[in-house]
């Protein structure tokens, strides 16, 4: 059933979402189908808008910590920190070198948390039962662990402070990061076994849903999306923030842009992230690991501006914030990757079948917590 | 494709069934079932980790370390807690409060509060089991309840527990207008 | 049927006829049904729990010993559950495509051979009408989708059309290699005709092909994973049973449920040697025997579906059709030439060989014509 | 056997009046296949099971659908629009042409003497190799026709898929 000269079919409206199981959350496509093809496709979003950043306007500057949690609410660690990173810029505060490392282990920890659920669950919407999925929550359960031994919590850390951590890395848990990183490459090769070779998935994903790499560029998309279309773009190497020009590691590029390319970026990432933590996991050196000028109650940033970016899992994160020299924002944007790299949905789903669409959303990887905020 | 066709759908059955197979032969169970049985077994969870807060005392409940200073207030993120302070006949304040409520359903759990009390008065509990069956009474929890003593802070913390005591032997009960300790 | 109303005559010798007679015919009917309801409920606690463990999980294990009163309690909540029809729904169609779902899904049971002696009805055509009666499922599936006034559900119902309609072609061509060997249509009597050591069909060339081609339509024809497409949850919420609730629910996935058993029962009997085995034929415990090892056999095919469900995921719907059309109907077309010759050589080494080379260059052939320019080998580079 | 001849011969009728009455093109579709499965019933009644099995494998298989596909691809494709005009005025023309040929297939049968050279007398186990073989046999020609006929069918959906891909 398609659109030919020789039978004029009827289009079919349906709408994805806000409630259907793989929009990975509430998130609503409105699609125009002729037959199982895609020929319009709406994103709606705003169903989780909470007004994260009136509120943050509105309450001190510490006290937007935990709400930078719920931004994307897998990687709240980075979060964290790109929102430290712009403060400790306009306050000008020095972060002490072992919390930069730490910070550097948990923003990679979290990498490896963040893209093995995404490809997990990007299997599961090529329809793969959610065995991806669990193998991938098997693995992350020891993050979390240790993210909770750290912080006290799993999920919502709550862990960067202004000027350092809150919680400095007893000899104890670095031995727990240390084994959460010697297992790491044994679950990737696990987990790529399973699928990345399996010819089901090479059909459904190669040549479906391809970024061209100036559109990338021109939709200023970021992160994996962007390395995954040819984009040599990350801002870890880029903007050396922290102490990323310490380490040895490359950044993976693909080709072609389309959805196995973007599957493939992840676990090539997630092979480099485990490089790094490594490293960082020998080097980290002794110290303080707060800067002792850094206070926390009666917190006041000097007026003026600016802007702090970290390469998210997700891509670029980043915070701009206008302060009037008093205890809460005047101004404070975020500037969140998902969002950004769900603009272009409509542009990679067009001429694809229903059942792209849905892994196509999965490679983009949202959530929604950080796009509708 | 180099190699054969359809190896790659054999590769996954192998590792499935190894991880079926291994399901049965798992010594430790974090390796593969990492599932808790919840109401039988229980995570042991790690001293860091935080729920609600609570309000400590050392011996009785009525020497409780609040001043009712309401830094917790102002600074709690989603304002969830209301604080009135005890006053006497003649209306003078007696620096410890009247009202204590927190609201839990509005509570993020982020430990803000603990962090910013100078008295180590407010400190976050491990107790995750705290469902109710009313929405906003029965969620709205009041100072009696939030009261625990110092014994309970040192069972499930024991080392942040000690470090606080260590830093307050010195004075037993902050007089008034005691500088609140740097943080 | 006879055996059992001389049975009947036999011990109770005063009942009137008519009587023995009814009885006689309902007695194979509620023992199969006993069973394979037993069977089906015994199948989704077992597939929970494998899928579980392979997953990493333990599966059912609330409701009583391991988990194993867990159908029954399903059962009873989707009993209680209420049941919603859609306002927009045509109530009518609504209502009687679970009915329909379930009714083929039985019917068929009736032509499987469970042990030596024992099938309800032996059926001269017996395989064709198996295959014919689970066709009609397809009426379901497109009532079900058609009737909610869904749009989900009707994608789902077309998807489900096309892939049962496309699938039933190379089934059956798959099936006429056995008809071939045996020269019956009768279940019984293709069974007979795999006696012997290495007997069975699917131990030569074009009964291992056909076995293949014919237990992939199967999976296709009852909507298993890797082919699930008329529900694929993560595509279109639940296909064409989006719209039911409650026990309408559960009898789809009965139907289903029943579909896939009767169609593993199929497979065994036509590929696998159905029930025979050895001590199949001892006279006094034979049936028991045979029985075991009917369910033993059909407890191959239910490992290979659970295994596949838990490990590939699923394909796109063109993909889905042109497999069907592209590899598995020329194939089997192949695969009866191949039965011609097997049939036609001078002995049974040549037979082996001229059909294995035959299948072999035909599988080849088709595999590299369809997958020619499909999978790419990618490399990535790396900057630092 | 009275009973069941008449109840099914009841479901067939009243499946072959509904799909001509009813106003729903699918519900149409719904009592044709009823209608066909009364004929089924009707084989497996006089004990032609192979060409009771036929008729489900064949009309409600592939026939059934087939009109359904022609139904989701020239309606509205949700079936909400429903209706379509009524009998109209020229249903006694339907009925006489139906009852013409009708007529004609009985004589023509009655004609041809097919009677009696199907395969009575043979055993239910014969039934099937007996239509086999006649295929083969005195049939072959018009089995050959007919092959003919379908691969050219064939070929000519392949051709205009063909011509679709390219477009696309």
């Amino acid at each position: 059933m398609s659109a030919t000269g020789i039978i004029e079919t009827q289009t079919l409206e349906v709408s994805l979402g806000p409630q259907h199981p793989s929009t990975h959350g509430v998130f609503r496509m409105d699609v125009v189908l002729d037959g199982e093809y895609v020929v319009k496709l709406k994103p709606v979003m705003g169903y989780l808008h909470r007004n994260h950043e009136q509120i943050a306007e509105k309450i001190a500057w510490i006290a937007n910590m935990p709400y930078t949690d719920r931004l994307d609410y897998f990687c709240s660690m980075t979060n964290n920190w790109a929102y430290a990173l712009a403060v400790e810029k306009m306050a000008g505060l020095k972060v002490p070198e072992r919390a930069e490392y730490i910070r550097v282990i948990m923003a990679e920890l979290t990498r490896l948390l963040n893209h093995s659920c995404a490809i997990g669950f990007l299997l599961s919407d090529c329809g793969a039962w959610f065995t991806p999925v669990l193998y991938a929550l098997r693995e992350r359960e020891r993050i979390l662990d240790f993210f909770e031994t750290v912080s006290g919590a799993r999920m919502m850390c709550n862990y960067m402070r202004f000027g350092g951590v809150r919680v400095d890395l007893d000899d104890q848990s670095l031995a727990m990061a240390r084994d959460i990183v010697a297992r790491w490459p044994a679950f990737l090769d696990e987990f790529e076994k399973l699928m990345t070779e399996n010819e089901v998935l090479i059909a459904r994903t190669q040549r479906v849903g391809i970024l061209p790499r100036e559109l990338a560029i021109n939709a200023s998309i970021t992160g994996p999306m962007a390395r995954a279309s040819g984009v040599e773009y990350d801002i870890r190497k880029v903007d050396k923030y922290g102490v990323y020009d310490r380490f040895d590691f490359r950044v993976p590029v693909g080709e072609a842009g389309d959805t196995f390319d973007r599957y493939m970026i992840r676990i090539l990432e997630m092979r480099e992230a485990v490089k790094i933590l490594e490293q960082a996991l020998r080097d980290i050196p002794a110290g303080p690991f707060i800067a002792p000028e850094a206070k926390l109650r009666n917190f006041k940033v000097p007026a003026g501006d600016g802007y702090g970016r970290i390469e998210a899992p997700k891509g670029e994160l980043g915070f701009y914030l206008v302060s009037e020299g008093g205890a809460k924002p005047y101004r404070y944007h975020v500037r969140p990757p998902s969002f950004i790299n769900l603009t272009i949905l409509e542009d990679m789903c067009l001429g694809q079948k229903v059942a792209d669409t849905v892994i196509i959303l999965g490679s983009v990887d949202i959530v929604l917590g950080e796009v509708d905020r | 494709m180099s190699n054969l066709l359809g190896k790659g759908l054999i590769d996954g059955l192998v590792v499935t069934a190894k991880n079926f197979v291994g399901s049965y032969f798992d010594g430790n169970r974090k390796d593969r079932l990492f599932t808790y049985q919840y109401p039988e077994e229980r995570m042991k969870l790690p001293e860091n980790s935080r729920t609600f807060p609570f309000l400590v005392y050392d011996g009785t409940p009525d020497q409780l370390r609040c001043t009712a200073c309401k830094i917790c207030e102002t600074e709690c993120p989603p304002q969830c807690i209301y604080i009135v302070m005890e006053r006497d006949a003649n209306g003078k304040p007696l620096q410890r409060p009247r009202v204590f409520d927190i609201d839990i359903s509005v509570c993020m759990q982020c430990g803000i509060c603990a962090e910013v009390c100078p008295f180590n008065a407010i400190k976050m509990d491990c107790d995750f089991e705290r469902s109710k069956h009313g929405r906003f009474e029965d969620l709205l929890v009041h100072l009696p309840e939030l009261l625990k003593s110092n014994e309970y802070y040192h069972q499930i913390k024991s080392a942040e527990a000690t470090r606080v005591d260590a830093t307050r032997k010195p004075t037993k009960k902050p007089a008034a207008g005691t500088k609140p300790e740097k943080i | 049927m006879d055996a059992i109303y001389q049975l009947i005559h036999a011990y109770c010798p005063t009942m009137p006829d008519l009587l023995a007679l009814v009885l006689a015919i309902l007695l194979p009917i509620a023992i199969v049904m006993g069973v394979f309801l037993t069977v089906f409920a015994l199948l989704t606690w077992v597939e929970r729990k494998a899928l579980g463990r392979i997953q990493n999980r333990r599966g059912p294990n609330r409701v009583g010993p391991v988990g194993l009163f867990q159908p029954i309690a399903d059962g009873l909540k989707l009993l209680t559950k209420e049941d919603i029809v859609p306002d927009a729904a045509d109530k009518v169609v609504h209502f009687l495509a679970p009915v329909l779902v379930v009714v083929p899904a039985f019917l068929v049971l009736a032509v499987v051979p469970v042990a030596r002696g024992f099938v309800p009805v032996d059926l001269n055509i017996g395989v064709l009408f198996a295959l014919a009666v689970s066709t009609a499922s397809v009426l379901a599936l497109f009532m079900a989708g058609w009737a909610s006034h869904n749009k989900f559900s009707l994608l789902g119902a077309m998807r489900g059309v096309a892939q049962v309609v496309s699938y039933e072609v190379p089934m059956v061509l798959a099936a006429v290699v056995v008809l071939m060997a045996a020269g019956s249509l009768s279940s019984v009597t293709i069974v007979e005709a795999q006696r012997g050591l290495g007997g069975w069909f699917v131990c030569k060339p074009w009964g291992f092909v056909g076995f293949v081609i014919f237990q992939l339509c199967a999976m296709a024809e009852v909507a298993r994973t890797p082919f699930d497409l008329p529900e694929a949850e993560s595509e279109i919420v639940a296909g064409y049973h989006t719209e039911y609730s409650g026990f309408k629910f559960a009898l789809f996935q009965m139907g289903e449920y029943v579909a896939a058993i009767t169609m593993g029962g199929i497979t065994v009997t036509m590929f696998l040697g159905g029930y025979l085995g050895p001590g199949s034929d001892l006279p006094k415990i034979g049936w028991l025997i045979s029985a075991c090892w009917f369910f033993a056999k059909f407890g191959i095919i239910v490992v290979i579906n659970i295994w596949a469900r838990g490990t590939w995921p699923r394909v796109r719907v063109d993909q889905l059709l042109g497999f069907a059309w592209k590899l598995l109907l020329p194939l089997s077309l192949v695969n009866i030439v191949a039965m011609a010759v097997w049939h036609f050589s001078p002995s049974k080494l040549v037979g082996w060989v001229a059909s294995a080379v035959l299948l072999a260059v035909a599988i080849v052939a088709l595999v590299r014509l369809n997958a020619g320019a499909a999978f790419e080998k990618r490399s990535y580079r790396f900057t630092s | 056997m009275t009973i069941v001849f008449l109840t099914m011969s009841a479901v067939t009728v009243l499946g072959a009046v509904l799909a001509v009455t009813l106003r729903n093109l699918v519900h149409c579709l719904l009592a044709l296949v009823l209608f066909f499965l009364g004929i089924a019933g009707h084989f497996f009644l006089l004990r032609a099971d192979f060409l009771g099995a036929a008729q489900i494998l064949i009309y409600i298989g592939a026939v059934a659908v087939l009109i359904l596909f022609a139904i989701m691809l020239t309606r509205n494709i949700t079936g909400t629009e429903g209706g379509r005009g009524s009998l109209g005025g020229a249903w006694w023309l339907g009925v006489g042409i139906a009852a013409a040929l009708a007529g004609l297939m009985c004589a023509a049968s009655r004609r041809s003497g097919l009677a009696e050279k199907l395969p009575y007398g043979a055993t239910e186990e014969g039934v099937v190799k007996e239509i086999g073989r006649l295929l083969v046999t005195d049939w072959v020609v018009p089995l050959e026709i007919m092959a003919v006929l379908l691969t050219a069918a064939l070929i000519g959906a392949v051709v205009i898929a063909l011509e679709e891909e390219r477009k696309r």
